[in-house]
């Protein structure tokens, strides 16, 4: 029998804030390779999910795994470490430094638990132009030297992908990557994405663009008040009437058709 | 002659840096004005130190290798003093500290003298007084935290055992403190009979005018730190009255040039005299007299060793004693109706010998 | 020649501290006004050990220099809870607080500082002050290559992930309690280097030497030549050194124009005489080209 | 009857505290600059009361009148000096601070010269005094100035929209442009109010030590943020109750005789303690 | 009602909007619609009074307000819901609201409006308490519009009002804005969700690289193909 092969498995995973349950009891698995879509209303506990799931905040209650091993309790940068890369909801570069220097602080990985953080330079050849090329995959290669917050929007999204990239994540948490992007730009993302995923990389991936997620999921979890209300496959998902009442509305009824 | 002379004129200590540098300038005014010394005039070359003792530092160097003072003296507190002490002692020009107390200033090296009278001497003079003049049992002690007030404490602690008192409390505070009330209102639970407080003449206004507040009426003891007009001045409702203090100064001496300094002063810089003044004047008096006898390091150093009864100086210096400190009696200073005046004088050559 | 050694002395020290400020603010981007705390640290235990347990110089340079990183990691643990200016006000409150400890132990001489320190000799001969001051020179140069260096590599690229954004840097693998820890030791152990030099060279200390307001000065220096960059706190540490010294000509009216020229620095030149972003710095290099920094600026 | 005495005590001290720390805050709330020389204005007001005093001979147009000259001078602070820094990295206006600071207490002690000037007033307050338990017409004055002003202020910062707009600009300065705040004068007026306030503060310190002197706000320079930090950003509430903590921490472990560290170290030891279980203060708000 | 007149902005060397001219007549809903880094924030914030042109002039009916402070313009007004959901985020969803109504004197058109915006937003009343920074990315987006209608705006500047909404709050408030044309409310809404825009709007400008390159009637710009191709890239 072939067992699918898990990369993260999520199990009863709740979180409060103060009186609110921000996220309820949530379980879910994310398969090798797969591309997941995370979706929700407003306020559904998405982004408290991911802060869960890198260690920003830990679960009240439930469990989260990792390639096997429990993370849950562990600190971000081991967690980090252990392979998993996220972007931000509000892009959050290093602002100040270029986007070359973006890049090349996550290509420091395996210096930063011992001592050759002082022997190795983010100078050297190899890591100018391995970053480089991370960039060059992302679109952004010309724009090397700007500093970082003085880029739009579309291209410091880019650039948080590909300085998560940079980690040689297994797991890519996503959060809403194409918001603020017009379509061209999102037929852009779209591609980056996929090529992404092709290599091998699963990736969790919120986003409120409906065309771009049913264009691009291969399965869709549905938060609402904090709780799982849905799973499947893109049309299984659109034509759940629970989620079209609560999320898509009644007009994306024929949204389901596209997709 | 040059003579070399720092002092804070900037920053928290600014108050006594400026009277001791109106004193030093008014001794200069006064030798130069009688003829000099040896004919000579003497000028004096100030820099501010700022209190800060690197500044003391290199003020030395400049004063010895670029100004080439004979001799120069200290209108600062003991750290800068003591860090000054070093240099000129390396660089062989006498030193004269004009009221620093630090117990380790004068034994820096053969040419650092001290004008001011050694903290512990002091302390036991206050301890004598306490004990011998005013028969207390009982007593409270207030130490402000820095060598001033530990020296003075140490000494007084010590005579005031020898002599079969009590020490029935004891606290530290730091300087510039303000607020006495809390420490004041624990002292009084322990029912002294006097109470010796050492302080500045900022903290001792408080001191005085909360214990008065607080309805404490037993006899409080000062020391020079309280030798200032501005301590009758900041304490309120005439508080300030009855204390006694233990100094150099004595105002009410019939000495000519006593009087001549207090009304000059007042004069010149529209501000009465005080201890740390007329300590400069007469740390300026030393280096004079010691000038007499030559200008090389050893001729002043042996002038000064040499001195009897200086006539000339505002405090009485009978001598110099060879750990190159002033032996002189002690003047107790009584404040009544708002001015300080004579009430007895010290002269148990056992209390004040500073080779003890 | 004595008063010139003296001041250069004093500017390798004060070189040496503000360079080591610069680590834990520049780069790391931990304000600490409690730096003076870390040099009195230093200062301190060299001294203790020579005067009052009889160390040789050559042993307590190590010793104090390792005591005071020790410190300083120590002192570094409250800002992992501790942010921005909560964590300022921390370190201010830590160097009055050590102040305190020296004032009121009867180990450290307590208000009388600890006299007597010796110089360190060398051939059996305790150094004179020209001798001193080729050995402060020589650390000074030695930090500077030394911090040179290290701003070359990963450690540097940690620290300024840090100080953009905590939480981004845990995201990039980079364990933020962990350089913070590095910084506030590196930083300290020079300021402890800084300390060990300032108490061989006066002979005596005393707390005060030590105090908030030093902690100012040192601050003062880094911002005044231009923060994050060790060119301007080498420049910094200079110029505060002979300023004040220099400034002896308009006597009475020293400190107040001292004060202004801080005030209108800060005014015109906000990133410091030569901050990276300075129209001074730039003016320095305008005959040089292909530097990525500046393009970086006209962008 | 002791613990009674230092209550009055802390109260009285706190009351000090209270009325440096919220002109502060309000300063800091609003721009987030570490103001040192908030207490550069604090001997200002003392000076300037003390030189009224002279000329009027009335307490009470001295006080006043010294508020509002120092107010003004607060205000032009931040038109003058400040606005010019706000937009660099939040280490520069401090440095700046610390500059402007030394320079007013240099030109105090130019203009006064270094010595402590005594300030004595008579006020029409009885003597309160029960047994060894006595409140003196000075700290009667205090509490009760102090007091007016916490109400006052209360008032303006909750009843009307200067508070509302206060608020705003702390937290976003250009959007409370936007829906309609003045910022410019709002940033003025919490610089009139805050430094107006340092004004009264040094003015009763002045009269309750009798001593009216350049370096004065030395100690208050920090010690004001040590309760503004404690009561978290900004927050005036936080800066009221911390205030009073602080001088209950001070006075109670200086009265306690096995405490040896000196007060300012007990204030600060405190801060740090506190700072450790509760990071952003009283009643900060995470700062993101 | 607005009117921007060869208005040219720069950030140092960089010119993010280059003589720009563009109207809104009243109770006219204008789209300017755009790829990323195209100007459309400049030129928002600069209508707005949170940057100053370097050259060119802005005026509302005829009242020039080219570089008055924001809360001048507030006074005329113009009201922002600006890009990224930027509300007070120390402050509660009350204060924030409050703010909102900042000039509005009158207590009970203040709750009215508050029920108003509450029946658009349920959301905000069930948060009244909570502090607006710790709210999700969508609930500040509602946050910032309900703030902006607060004000009973007479013009009202949006800046990306759909980032981060989710799908069907996007059809509602795309709605609200559309039926706020019979409340006397007039818009310039910058957009990168073309065709969710050009539903509703009137007209639109195009802008590329700082330059109108194109403008029309929605429903011209939405039929051209060519210019879909070029420059919106649908
Ligand atoms: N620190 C916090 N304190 C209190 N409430 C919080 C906190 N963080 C998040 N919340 C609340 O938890 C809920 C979930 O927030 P979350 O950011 O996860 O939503 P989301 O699904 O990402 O929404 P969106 O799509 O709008 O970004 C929201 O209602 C939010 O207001
Ligand atoms: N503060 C700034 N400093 C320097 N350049 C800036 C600044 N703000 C914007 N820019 C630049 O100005 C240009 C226009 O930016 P703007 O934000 O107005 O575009 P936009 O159309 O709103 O884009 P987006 O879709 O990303 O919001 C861009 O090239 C941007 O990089
Ligand atoms: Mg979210
Ligand atoms: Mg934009």
């Amino acid at each position: 029998m072939i067992e699918l092969q898990k990369i993260m498995k999520i199990d009863r995973v709740t979180k409060h804030f103060g009186g609110l349950i921000a996220v309820n009891s949530v379980s879910f698995e994310i398969l090798k390779g797969e591309l997941l879509a995370l979706i929700g209303p407003n306020g559904a506990g998405k982004t408290t999910l991911f802060n869960l799931i890198t260690g920003v905040f830990k679960p009240s209650i439930g469990k989260i795994f990792f390639d096997g091993k429990e993370i849950s309790g562990k600190r971000t940068s081991q967690i980090a470490r252990m392979g998993i890369g996220r972007t931000f909801q509000i892009v959050r570069p290093f602002g100040k430094m270029t986007v070359l220097e973006n890049v090349l602080v996550p290509l420091g990985k395996s210096f930063y638990t011992n001592l050759s953080v002082f022997s190795h330079s983010p100078r050297e050849n190899s890591s100018i132009s391995k970053a480089m090329e991370l960039l060059k995959d992302a679109y952004l290669d010309d724009e090397f030297d700007k500093m970082a917050s003085y880029l739009p929007i579309g291209m410091q999204r880019r650039l948080e992908i590909a300085r998560a990239l940079a980690l040689e994540p297994k797991l890519l948490l996503l959060d809403e990557p194409a918001a603020g992007l017009n379509e061209k730009e999102s037929m852009q993302l779209k591609e980056y994405i996929e090529k992404i995923n092709s290599n091998g990389i699963s990736i969790l991936l919120i986003e409120h663009d409906m065309k771009f997620v049913m264009n691009i999921a291969k399965r869709i979890v549905v938060l609402d008040h904090g709780s799982k209300i849905a799973e499947g496959v893109p049309s299984e998902v659109a034509s759940n009437p629970q989620v079209i009442e609560a999320y898509l509305g009644r007009k994306h009824k024929k949204g389901d058709k596209n997709a | 002659y040059k003579i070399g002379f720092f002092a804070p004129l900037t920053g928290w200590a600014a108050a006594d840096g400026s009277s001791a540098l109106h004193g030093a300038e008014l001794a200069i005014q006064y030798i130069n004005d009688s003829g000099g010394v040896n004919g000579n005039k003497l000028k004096l070359i100030y820099y501010d130190d700022a209190m800060n003792t690197a500044q003391a530092v290199s003020i030395a160097y400049k004063l010895v290798q670029q100004d080439h003072v004979l001799i120069a003296i200290s209108g600062s507190y003991s750290s800068t003093t003591r860090a000054a002490a070093g240099i000129y002692q390396r660089l062989g020009v006498p030193m004269i500290s004009a009221y620093a107390v630090h117990p380790q200033i004068t034994k820096t090296g053969n040419l650092i003298f001290r004008v001011g009278t050694l903290a512990t001497v002091e302390g036991r003079a206050g301890a004598y007084l306490a004990v011998k003049i005013l028969g207390a049992k009982r007593i409270a002690v207030l130490t402000i935290d820095n060598d001033f007030g530990t020296s003075l404490t140490k000494g007084f602690i010590e005579e005031a055992k020898k002599l079969g008192a009590q020490i029935v409390y004891s606290t530290k505070y730091p300087l510039g403190e303000t607020e006495f009330r809390t420490i004041l209102n624990t002292l009084k639970q322990s029912k002294p009979d006097v109470i010796y407080a050492t302080a500045y003449y900022a903290e001792a206004a408080h001191i005085v005018f909360q214990a008065k507040q607080l309805g404490i009426y037993v006899p409080i003891i000062g020391q020079e730190g309280y030798d200032s007009p501005k301590f009758i001045q900041l304490s309120e409702g005439g508080s300030s009255n009855d204390t006694l203090i233990t100094t150099d100064l004595n105002r009410d001496s019939s000495k000519s040039i006593v009087q001549w300094f207090l009304k000059t002063y007042k004069e010149k810089y529209g501000i009465a005299a005080d201890m740390v003044s007329a300590s400069a004047f007469d740390a300026v008096q030393v280096a004079a007299a010691g000038l007499k006898s030559g200008t090389t390091p050893n001729k002043i150093r042996e002038g000064i060793l040499s001195i009897k009864s200086l006539k000339t100086s505002v405090t009485d210096i009978e001598h110099y004693t060879k750990s190159r400190e002033v032996f002189r009696p002690i003047t107790v200073q009584i404040v009544l109706a708002g001015k300080f005046h004579f009430f007895r004088e010290i002269t148990d050559p056992d209390v004040l010998n500073p080779e003890r | 020649m004595g008063y010139l050694m003296t001041l250069g002395i004093f500017a390798s020290i004060y070189t040496i501290l503000a360079i080591s400020l610069n680590i834990l603010t520049g780069y790391a981007g931990q304000v600490s006004l409690g730096h003076a705390a870390l040099f009195g640290i230093g200062a301190y235990v060299s001294a203790a050990l020579t005067v009052n347990l009889g160390f040789n110089y050559w042993t307590a340079l190590p010793l104090s220099i390792l005591i005071t990183a020790l410190v300083g990691a120590l002192l570094g643990l409250p800002s992992l809870r501790v942010h921005s200016d909560f964590l300022v006000l921390v370190t201010i409150g830590i160097n009055f607080v050590v102040v305190a400890l020296f004032k009121y132990t009867p180990f450290f001489g307590g208000p009388y500082g600890l006299l007597g320190i010796p110089r360190p000799s060398l051939f059996g001969e305790s150094m004179n002050t020209f001798e001193y001051f080729l050995y402060a020179v020589g650390w000074a140069t030695f930090t500077i290559l030394f911090v040179y260096w290290m701003s070359k590599k990963y450690i540097r690229v940690a620290f300024e992930a840090i100080k953009e954004d905590e939480e981004a840097a845990e995201a990039m693998t980079i364990s933020v309690a962990r350089f913070k820890i590095y910084a506030f030791t590196i930083s300290a152990a020079f300021a402890g280097l800084a300390g060990n030099l300032w108490a061989h060279y006066m002979g005596v200390i005393f707390p005060g030497n030590f105090s908030f307001s030093k902690s100012i000065e040192i601050m003062t220096m880094i911002v005044l030549g231009g923060i994050g960059t060790i060119r301007g706190a080498v420049l910094g540490a200079v110029l505060l050194i002979f300023l004040p010294e220099y400034l002896r000509f308009v006597s009475d009216y020293r400190m107040l124009i001292y004060g202004l020229i801080i005030v209108f620095t800060m005014i015109f030149i906000p990133s410091g005489l030569l901050g990276d972003r300075s129209i001074t710095w730039k003016w320095t290099r305008i005959f040089k080209k292909g530097d990525r920094v500046a393009k970086n600026n006209e962008n | 009857m002791e613990f009674w005495q230092n209550s009055i005590n802390v109260l009285v001290l706190g009351s000090i505290y209270v009325l440096i720390a919220v002109g502060l805050s309000m300063i800091y709330g609003i721009l987030r600059v570490l103001h040192i020389a908030h207490a550069g204005i604090y001997t200002l007001g003392a000076f300037l009361s003390l030189s009224i005093m002279e000329v009027t001979g009335n307490f009470w147009i001295a006080l006043i009148l010294s508020a509002i000259i120092s107010g003004f001078l607060g205000a032009l602070m931040y038109r003058y000096v400040y606005k010019f820094v706000l937009k660099e990295e939040r280490i520069v206006p401090l440095i700046v601070s610390v500059g402007l600071f030394i320079t007013m207490q240099d030109l105090y002690r130019i203009i006064y010269g270094p010595y402590k000037y005594p300030f004595s007033i008579s006020i029409p307050i009885p003597y309160i005094r029960a047994g060894n338990f006595y409140i003196s017409p000075l700290q009667m004055l205090i509490l009760i100035i102090t007091g007016i002003i916490l109400i006052g202020l209360y008032f303006v910062l909750n009843k009307t929209r200067i508070g509302v707009g206060l608020k705003a600009c702390a937290n976003d300065s250009q959007m409370a442009a936007a829906v309609g705040v003045n910022t410019k004068l709002t940033i003025a007026l919490a610089f009139f109010m805050g430094s107006a306030l340092a004004a009264v503060a040094g003015t009763l310190v002045g009269v309750y030590d009798n001593s009216v002197y350049p370096t004065m706000g030395s100690t208050v320079s920090y010690k004001a943020f040590v309760v503004v930090v404690l009561g978290g950003f900004g927050s005036l509430k936080g800066s009221v109750i911390a205030g009073f903590l602080l001088a209950a921490a001070e006075v109670f472990l200086v009265a306690w005789k096995g405490f040896f560290l000196p007060r300012d170290a007990i204030g600060f030891l405190v801060m740090i303690l506190f700072l450790i279980f509760l990071p952003n203060g009283l009643f900060g708000r995470k700062e993101r | 009602m607005l009117k921007v007149e060869n208005v040219s902005i720069s950030y140092g060397k960089i010119a993010a909007v280059k003589d720009v001219s563009i109207y809104v007549g009243k109770n006219e809903i204008v789209a300017i619609v755009g790829a990323n880094g195209a100007g459309k924030t400049t030129l928002i914030n600069t209508i707005m009074g949170f940057v100053t042109p370097q050259e060119g002039k802005i005026f509302v009916q005829d009242h020039e307000i080219t570089s008055l402070p924001p809360w001048k313009k507030a006074a005329f007004g113009l009201a922002i819901v600006p890009e990224g959901g930027r509300i007070f985020r120390d402050l509660t969803v009350k204060e924030n609201l409050f703010l909102g109504a900042y000039r509005i004197k009158d207590k009970s058109k203040i709750d009215n409006k508050m029920n108003e915006v509450f029946q658009m937003f349920p959301r905000m009343r069930e948060r009244y308490r909570q502090i607006a920074g710790t709210l999700s990315g969508g609930e500040r987006q509602m946050l910032a519009i309900a703030r902006a209608l607060m004000s009973f705006p007479q013009i009202l500047l949006i800046d990306e009002i759909s980032m981060g909404l989710m799908p069907k709050l996007v059809d509602e408030v795309m709605e609200a804005i559309h039926s706020l044309k019979s409340k006397d409310v007039t818009v310039l809404i910058a957009e990168q969700n073309t065709n969710e825009v050009l539903n509703i709007a009137d007209r639109a400008y195009v802008m590329q690289n700082g330059l109108i390159v194109m403008s029309g009637t929605a429903t011209e710009l939405k039929n051209n193909s060519k210019i879909k191709e070029s420059y919106l890239g649908i």
